[in-house]
This record gives C-alpha cells, structure tokens and sequence, in this order.
C-alpha cells in the first residue's frame, strides 16, 4: 500500500515487511536528499503533492509494477514537507523470487514515478533564494 | 456553477493562494475554467504551457465538461522522487 | 569495507552509513533465504566460505565497483553458516549523487558476486536430502 | 616439501574432511598436487572437471610452483548470493 509521510520513512520496516520466505530477492531504492543541485549548494528541500491524486498515482504505480514484472510485492513510500539532508523523500522496495525482475521493477517504478505522480521539490540554496525543480510536464492539455 | 480551482508548486506561488472558487456560467468545460483564470491571474503567464490540469484528481483534456463543486487543479510539471 | 557475518545483517545500518549529502541514490539488494527452488521445498539452507578469500574477492567487488561506476560507496555483507529463511543471506548498497549508475552499481555487483567469490550454498528440502545449488565454475584449470 | 589442501563444499564432504596435509616433492607444481590428491581421493573424481584451484587465496594455474607451507584450496562451481 502506497504511503505519502510527513516523517521519517521507515525503510527497515518496508524491508520486513517484503522478506517473505517465497522471495529470495529485495530491490530497494531510496532517494536520498542531497546537498547539491546543478553546481549550487542546496541546504533545504520541501517537497509538496496534491495529495489525494499523489496516493491514488503511487498506489497505481504499485499494482502496474506488480503487473508488469514477476515479482511478488512493490511498496512506495513518499515524505512530503521538509526533507533534512541525507534523509529519504522515497523509498520503493521490491520483493520476487528472483533478482533480475527485482532489479527491472524497481528501476521502473522509480523512473515512472518521477514522471507521472503529482509531486513537486522545492531547492533552498547556500547563496540565497530558492526553485522549484524543473520537472517533466504530466501531459500535454 | 461554481468549482473549486487549485494551485500547486510554483502555480501556488505564483497565484498567492493554494485555491480558490471560481463561478462559470452553466454547460462550461475545462477550457472555459481555463480561459477565465489566466484573464483573472496573469502571474501565471510563464508557467501557462507546462501546466496539466486535473479534475477531481484525473488528468482532464480541455474539453471535458465540468460539474458544480468540481475540483480543477492546476499542476506545474512534477518532480517527485 | 566488505563483511562476512555469522548473524543477521544490519541493512539498516549499511543504508545508514551510505546516507551521506552528497548522495541522493541509494540502491540496495538483499537476497533473502528463499523456501523453494526448481520446484523443491526448502527448509534451511547453510553457506560456507573459504573465508580469507572470499573477503578479499568482495573487498576487491567493492573497488572495482566504485572504479566502474560514477557512485560514492559501494558495501557488501555476505552471511555464513545456517541463515533462516526470510533473513538476509547477502546486502549490497551502493550510494551515488544520481540514481542510474546507483541501480546499475549494485546489479552489477550481485552479478559478479555470484560468479566471482568462493561461497557455496546448501539446501536442505523438506522430502528430506541436501544439495549444494549447481553454482558457477571460477575459472578453468 | 609438505603443502595443506583444504576441501570445501562438495569437495569437503567428498574428502570427508576439510583439510588434509600433503607430502610432494622439492619443485612441485599445481599439476603435481592435483595429480596426488586426484589419486588418493577418489571421491573427488565427478567433481573433478568442476574445481577451481587457489593457492594462498588467488586462483592458481596448473603450471604454478608451489612452496613449503602453500595451502592449496578446492574450490568447486560458486553459490554465493
């Protein structure tokens, strides 16, 4: 089940929750918050989604992974407001019997999220001011 | 009828509100929503060829039809992750 | 630093220490004790090292993961003797600034993984025997 | 000259022990120990084709002289992961 947070994302309990004794493979990715930006220092990042269709998009996503590839289990997680630095704003895990559609599922449903879920980063810099990241358009109208 | 129109993101910013009614004559569609908010909010010129727009939280093509109490959001491109 | 362990890996903690600013990607893989294989029930499995050896392989995986990969850490844990099933057998974490080379980092290091170091993997199956899982030769003599 | 040979996995409980002590004579190669083991273990024999051969800890060529004290590894086909 898909989740939007507001707080620490538990990856150590996503783990468990997917290690099952029938998969012998977990994919995890976690998106990280990152102190750089295109050559400037980014010191804040806050993250904002128009929820109710952000939940609906992730939970989609997760039965599309499952539908797509053999594997056993996708989770998505999404931390909205302010992210601290080196703290996770995504987690994806992954669970199969085995690894290679692991891998596959994982990297899809990370790169189908960046494009299709209403989700959106602000950058705060070192030198002052502040962007939104430039993102990818959800479709044309 | 009156809807409700949403901003978010740079939209938001740019608005200076996360939402707000907007009354339309009876029979309108997303187009005619679409008309009337960049006459009545011209901050939001530069933004105008990026953005989506969703209605009751599904992507909506200009021609849909609208129904009293919808919800249209106005959604800048994502970047999510 | 590569690790052989003979109790449960702490994922969380790689997941941790590879959580560093700089890096927005972090890409995990854990293979998990799994209780089926080519159609058999399995109900334990046992892994064996030969131990100097096999760490110096997974030392050497990591550096030549990080030399090939545009990523920031790579950290590989192996565990030995029984592991129960649903627990971590393996943990690979890789940490990069950007999630591509993250993904392909850790997949390619699983891969090498399972062809280039000497440990050995024995299942035992619920109809009663043991096997040890038809695995990769290391090199021709 | 006295070399150790250790035993793992199937080779290991093929051989019935993990490791073993082997005498060769001055200027044996790795050749010459396969060829002793081969002839006092076999047990070995359908693993034969399968093994990999470490010296010290680095995979080892059969044209590799050995030394007094070398630990000469079997390693059959790997399963790690």
């Amino acid at each position: 089940m898909a989740e939007l947070v507001r707080a620490s994302i538990d990856v150590a309990r996503l783990i468990g929750d997917a290690s099952r004794p029938e998969c012998g493979a977990v994919s995890v990715f976690i998106g990280n918050s990152r102190d750089h930006n295109e050559g400037r220092k980014v010191v804040r990042l806050e993250y904002e989604a128009y929820e109710p269709m952000a939940l609906a998009a992730l939970g989609k996503l997760e039965r599309e992974t499952r539908s797509r590839f053999e594997i056993a289990s996708c989770r998505i997680v999404h931390r909205l407001g302010e992210v601290p630095l080196a703290e996770a704003s995504v987690a994806v895990v992954v669970a199969a019997a085995h690894r290679q559609p692991a891998f596959d599922a994982c990297q899809w449903a990370m790169n189908e999220l960046k494009r299709t879920v209403p989700i959106w980063k602000k950058e705060f810099f070192a030198e002052g001011g502040a962007e939104w990241v430039k993102g990818t358009s959800l479709a044309p109208r | 009828m009156q809807i409700k129109v949403l901003y978010f993101a740079q939209a938001r910013e740019r608005a200076g509100r996360p939402s707000a009614p907007l009354e339309l004559p009876e029979g309108s569609r997303v187009a005619d929503a679409l008309t009337a908010i960049r006459r009545s909010t011209p901050a939001l010129d530069p933004l105008w060829p990026h953005l989506a727009v969703a209605v009751d939280g599904a992507l909506a093509p200009a021609d849909q039809a609208l129904r009293e109490g919808a919800e249209l959001a106005l959604l800048p491109p994502v970047s999510g992750g």
